[in-house]
């Protein structure tokens, strides 16, 4: 075409949207006291006996509700980690750090969290939860886990 | 259900989790959108597609009969006049709102066309609309290539 | 042939503008359970799940079936999810059907929910329309279907009148006093409706749909099982369904074909000849009141033009000839992925005699119906009390 | 239960951005192309059911704006949220009901189009997950370590796999990555998050893929060799890493158990002739021959290192190449259907095994293989 113009290559377009989740009673009650005291609540299975932490209302394996609240941890173990070596929009800390698998004591189930980037992070290990000062009710309430001093 | 967590004083429950989710994308025009609208943008040209079996003539423009799915190969130029087919005045604010409310959103059956375009109405009183009425393009000055080229159609 | 198939068992959940009581896996696990007790069977019954629900922005989940699916006490079980739209629900139970009339499974649970209180549903219908076309213009449901219900009212006046559909909202929001689980349950007027605040031309406030949270399911079994897991199963007697263009400009949305079409398939695997005769009930998928009567003709349900009358005249109220609605249809409440299957487990219930108190007497046929997009999907579900 | 079988397909060329062409002309050249390979046309399909995503496809209900470029006006078309071969066992159920002879099956991901990382962490439910800003590499990593440490293996395994894949993918003309890697190379690559290497992990791609089914009559009235299926079997593990048994793809050990006992399948080793995995990272092949049942527990290593599934084994995992060559999301799972139904009609050209007369396609989905489809076709 004359005049035809070399724009119109591409579209550039976004999905941008803001939600607000409702938790429900148990992901509520466990985001509470993670704020409010510091703790971390698992939830045992009335089906099953397993204590799931961070727990649903559901038992993901057999299906049951869940019948009672368990404290349980601070201390746990890493069941596998891995690195993330380059910085990310959205990353809950400066990169490198590590995604940790991290059985509580008291848990049958393991928790996703986040630790610094030390060697000692590794499958086996035990780790202890640091939280924050200024809480909000969220997951990153725990900054992150540490490897226990010896 | 089990007990609620006690609870401490000052907290509240939680009872939600807040969040945004932001996806960009960068997708190609094609060749099809690519030509209608450097034909809007340069030339105030409204272009459609031929289906070479049917004869539909289809808009938006597509390489392939959305009817009969026999290629559509022809570029027709279409008039930028035509009847208004359906029309609604939107008083409730929407997201990508074209306009102040309120305005009116219409299907426009353009001379030559075998489907709708859709577009906006203006220099009139909604209560003065009426299907089956003539209406015409107001094309934008400064036009970047996109159904805005047109500001709205008008009633002749 | 295929194996005969029938629903025997349903749950819904209570709707509401927002349930925030319950997450999302939650609300849906709410009618699973409810479905799977109704239905008397033990959870591990269950050979496989479908989930619908709409789409993804509503709930800024992305493969939410990963998640919802994990809520619903089948882990390890094969779980699909259908995402059509406002027919998602509706295609959902399909999907289950053909499961079992495939002769892959005996036992089939569909779940569908959606959660509009968790996202901003007037952003996430924006993002439904062509980026390239027309996103920005006549953007949200209301508009849409303004458009629609104005090119109606258009070829068919004067026979046709806005304040038939003001009977409509009359009509079904009453209808929904009777049922426990709807949303608005209103005694209003044909002057409130034509009196309440314009939406978009000729809808007014009274005329739509609200937003709802919600989640319906039900359990699909085969012949044998069927027969022992309920005293009357809601046969799948009729199935249709269909799609057509991607752009709602190239639709005749006064008479969309996809619904005209579905409706044929489905009368046509029914060996249903007069539908209006042969069918008891109706359970349409009104998310603005002049769409049950554009529904109603593409339904063949009557002539194009004769759904203003059929409103008017009381052939479609709770006491006439032939109930549309009876649960007071989706103008009572909306949870957009779910409605579609809402509509069939009350036309279920209609058949199986469990509607409670909106039960119509003697029902042996009824019909479901649902449609999505930008009015380019239709579904068609006939049950019958008998095989 | 109606016999069904594949007997069209077509793939796209594979690559990394499908610069200036509309997915609506991508699928439009792609039907097309599929119909013809089994000498139908448009009317002769009575069904189409799609794959797609939302967020990948930016728009707020997927596949909606391709239904014409699909074929599928006026149809009896639904669309599955999920893997395309997902989409294909729906479709295969509505063929094997007797009401329909025919399915097109389609699925399409242009991921050049936005953020594939983005859209993986969409998938991270809002309350545990999210804010943690996981996403499918990262839990692909910790599933890495969990089975890598649970059987003691060594971390060179993974890149192995890489190595065999890549070499296979030189052969097939639609692959997106047509290079043979070395195992100083893949060890060599940087950490996108470790255990997992840049060299180890699938690439981004733009894609598309269709299959057609058929009932019996119809497949035998067509002049082609029906692939026929025999198998099919799906499966979903729960959702949190934590409260899975993360060192074992549960999902498709269970997807595989099914599919194998409606093919009457007991020693897939020796009676397949050729698998088809969608291994997004190389670890998930040695995992997914356990899962599979090729070996033992733990010994998917060892049945890699034997060249059991090189392309001259007795049972070749991947001849095409795989995920780690070509990885058009929403459709990678069909297109393994594609490439086995061409391996046991004799079709597969340069990727062709010798004798190939049973096969497996799988497909995953979800973080580190939280679910899985598997479909058995047989000459």
């Amino acid at each position: 075409m004359e005049n035809a113009s070399e724009e119109h290559e591409f579209l550039d377009s976004e999905i941008r949207c803001s939600y607000a989740w409702s938790t429900g009673e148990i992901v509520g009650g466990f985001l509470e006291a993670l704020r409010d005291r510091g703790v971390i609540l698992g939830a045992e299975c009335g089906g099953c006996g397993s204590v799931f932490v961070p727990p649903q209302s559901y038992c993901e394996q057999c299906g049951g509700a869940m019948k009672d609240w368990r404290e349980v941890g601070p201390r746990g173990v890493v069941l596998s980690w891995a690195r993330v070596p380059e910085q990310f929009e959205g990353a809950p800390l400066e990169a490198p750090f590590r995604y940790v698998l991290v059985r509580l004591a008291g848990a049958d189930t393991s928790m996703l969290h986040v630790t610094p980037d030390d060697e000692r992070v590794k499958t086996g290990v035990t780790v202890v939860p640091e939280f924050k000062e200024r809480r909000t009710g969220a997951i990153t309430d725990i900054r992150w886990f540490v490897p226990e001093e010896q | 259900m089990i007990e609620k967590a006690k609870e401490s004083p000052g907290g509240g429950p939680v009872d939600e989790v807040d969040g945004e989710l932001h996806i960009s994308y960068r997708q190609p025009y094609g060749e099809h959108y690519g030509r209608f609208y450097r034909e809007m943008c340069d030339n105030k040209r409204i272009m459609g597609v031929k289906c070479s079996k049917c004869g539909a003539v289809l808009l938006p423009p597509r390489p392939y009969c959305g009817f009969c799915y026999e290629p559509a190969d022809q570029w027709v130029e279409l008039a930028d006049e035509g009847t208004l087919k359906t029309f609604t005045t939107v008083y409730e604010p929407c997201v990508g709102e074209p306009a102040v409310q309120p305005y009116i959103c219409a299907f426009i059956m353009l001379d030559g066309a075998g489907v709708h375009f859709p577009h906006l109405l203006g220099e009139v009183d909604p209560d003065d609309v009426e299907v089956g009425m003539r209406v015409k393009a107001i094309w934008a000055e400064d036009r970047k290539g996109t159904l805005r080229d047109i500001k709205y159609f008008r009633p002749i | 042939m295929a194996r005969a198939a029938a629903v025997v068992g349903t749950g819904q959940t209570r709707y509401a503008n927002r349930r925030d009581d319950v997450n999302i896996p939650e609300l849906a696990r709410e009618a699973a359970s409810r479905a799977i007790e109704d239905a008397g069977i033990d959870p591990r019954d269950i050979e496989a799940v479908v989930i619908g629900s709409g789409p993804e922005v509503f709930e800024g989940v992305n493969r939410p079936d990963l998640w919802v699916g994990s809520a619903l006490g089948q882990a390890g079980r094969p779980v699909t999810r259908i995402q059509t739209g406002g027919t998602s629900g509706a295609g959902a139970t399909i999907a289950a059907f053909y499961h079992v009339a495939s002769g892959l499974h005996d036992v089939v649970l569909a779940v569908s929910y959606e959660k509009l209180s968790d996202g901003i549903p007037s952003y996430s219908f924006s993002t439904l329309s062509d980026p390239f076309w027309d996103r920005g213009f006549s953007s949200g449901a209301a508009p849409l279907v303004g458009l629609q219900s104005c090119q109606y009212l258009a070829r068919h006046a004067p026979k046709v009148r806005e304040d038939h559909g003001a009977m409509v909202a009359v009509k079904n929001r009453k209808n929904a006093m009777r049922n426990p689980y709807a949303q608005l349950q209103m005694e209003i007027t044909v002057d409130d409706v034509m009196n309440s605040s314009p939406v978009a031309s000729p809808i007014k406030a009274l005329d739509c749909c609200p937003l709802s949270d919600g989640a319906a399911a039900l359990v699909i079994a085969e012949e044998r099982r069927a027969k022992k897991m309920a005293s009357r199963p809601a046969w799948f007697a009729g199935l249709g369904a269909c799609s057509e263009s991607p752009y709602a400009p190239n639709i005749d949305m006064a008479y969309p074909e996809s619904c005209v079409r579905a409706a044929q398939l489905a009368y046509q695997m029914a060996w249903i000849y007069d539908p209006v005769r042969e069918l008891d009930v109706a359970e349409i998928f009104e998310a603005f009141s002049f769409q049950e009567l554009i529904w109603t003709e593409a339904l063949g349900l009557c002539n194009p033009g004769e759904g203003g009358r059929m409103v008017e005249s009381g052939v479609t109220a709770m006491e006439g000839e032939f109930p549309i609605n009876p649960s007071g249809g989706v103008l009572s409440a909306n949870p957009i992925g779910a409605s579609g299957m809402i509509r069939q487990i009350e036309a279920a219930m209609q058949v199986m005699g469990k509607a409670g108190a909106h039960q119509l007497p003697g029902v042996r046929k009824s019909l479901a119906h649902s449609w999505g997009g930008v009015v380019q999907f239709s579904t068609v579900t006939i049950f019958a009390g008998e095989l | 239960m109606e016999e069904v079988a594949v007997v069209g397909w077509a793939q796209t060329r594979h690559e990394r951005s499908k610069t200036g062409q509309t997915c609506q002309k991508m699928l439009y050249d792609l039907v097309n192309t599929a119909l013809q390979s089994c000498s139908m046309t448009i009317r002769d399909i009575d069904t189409v059911i799609d794959a797609g995503s939302d967020f990948l496809d930016g728009r707020g209900l997927s596949n909606a704006l391709n239904l014409d470029a699909m074929g599928a006006h006026s149809k009896v078309e639904s669309k599955v949220a999920g893997d395309g071969l997902e989409a294909a066992i729906y479709a295969f159920m509505k063929v094997a009901s007797g009401m329909f002879s025919s399915a097109l099956v389609v699925a399409y991901g242009k991921s050049s189009e936005s953020s594939i990382r983005r859209q993986t962490r969409a998938g991270a439910e809002p309350f545990y997950a999210r804010p943690l800003g996981i996403d499918a590499v990262a839990a692909g990593a910790l599933q890495e370590n969990a089975y890598l440490h649970h059987y003691g293996i060594d971390t060179s395994a993974p890149a192995r796999v890489a190595v065999k894949n890549r070499a296979a993918g030189t052969a097939n003309p639609y692959a997106q990555l047509r290079s043979e890697v070395t195992l100083a190379e893949v060890l060599g690559s940087p950490e996108l998050v470790s255990p997992i290497r840049r060299l180890e992990a699938c690439p981004v791609t733009d894609g598309a893929c269709a299959v057609v089914l058929a009932d019996g009559p119809m497949s035998r009235s067509l002049g082609v060799h029906p692939a026929w299926i025999r198998g099919i079997g799906h499966s979903q593990d729960a959702y949190s890493l934590g409260s899975r048994e993360l060192h074992k793809a549960v999902s498709a050990k269970l997807a595989a158990r099914r599919a194998y006992d409606m093919a009457s399948i007991t020693d897939p080793h020796s009676e397949l002739d050729v698998i088809e995995v969608s291994e997004f990272y190389a670890y998930q092949e040695l995992m997914l021959y356990e899962a599979l049942g090729l070996c033992a527990e733990g010994d998917g290593a060892l049945l890699l290192d034997a060249g059991a599934t090189a392309h001259d084994g007795q049972t070749p995992v991947n001849p095409s190449g795989g995920a780690l060559c070509a990885n058009p999301l929403v459709a990678t799972g069909l297109v393994r259907l594609a490439e086995s139904a061409a391996q046991v009609s004799n079709r597969g050209g340069n990727v062709q095994i010798d004798g190939a007369r049973r096969a497996l396609a799988h497909s995953g989905g979800g973080f580190a293989m939280q679910s899985a489809a598997c479909v058995i076709l047989e000459r």
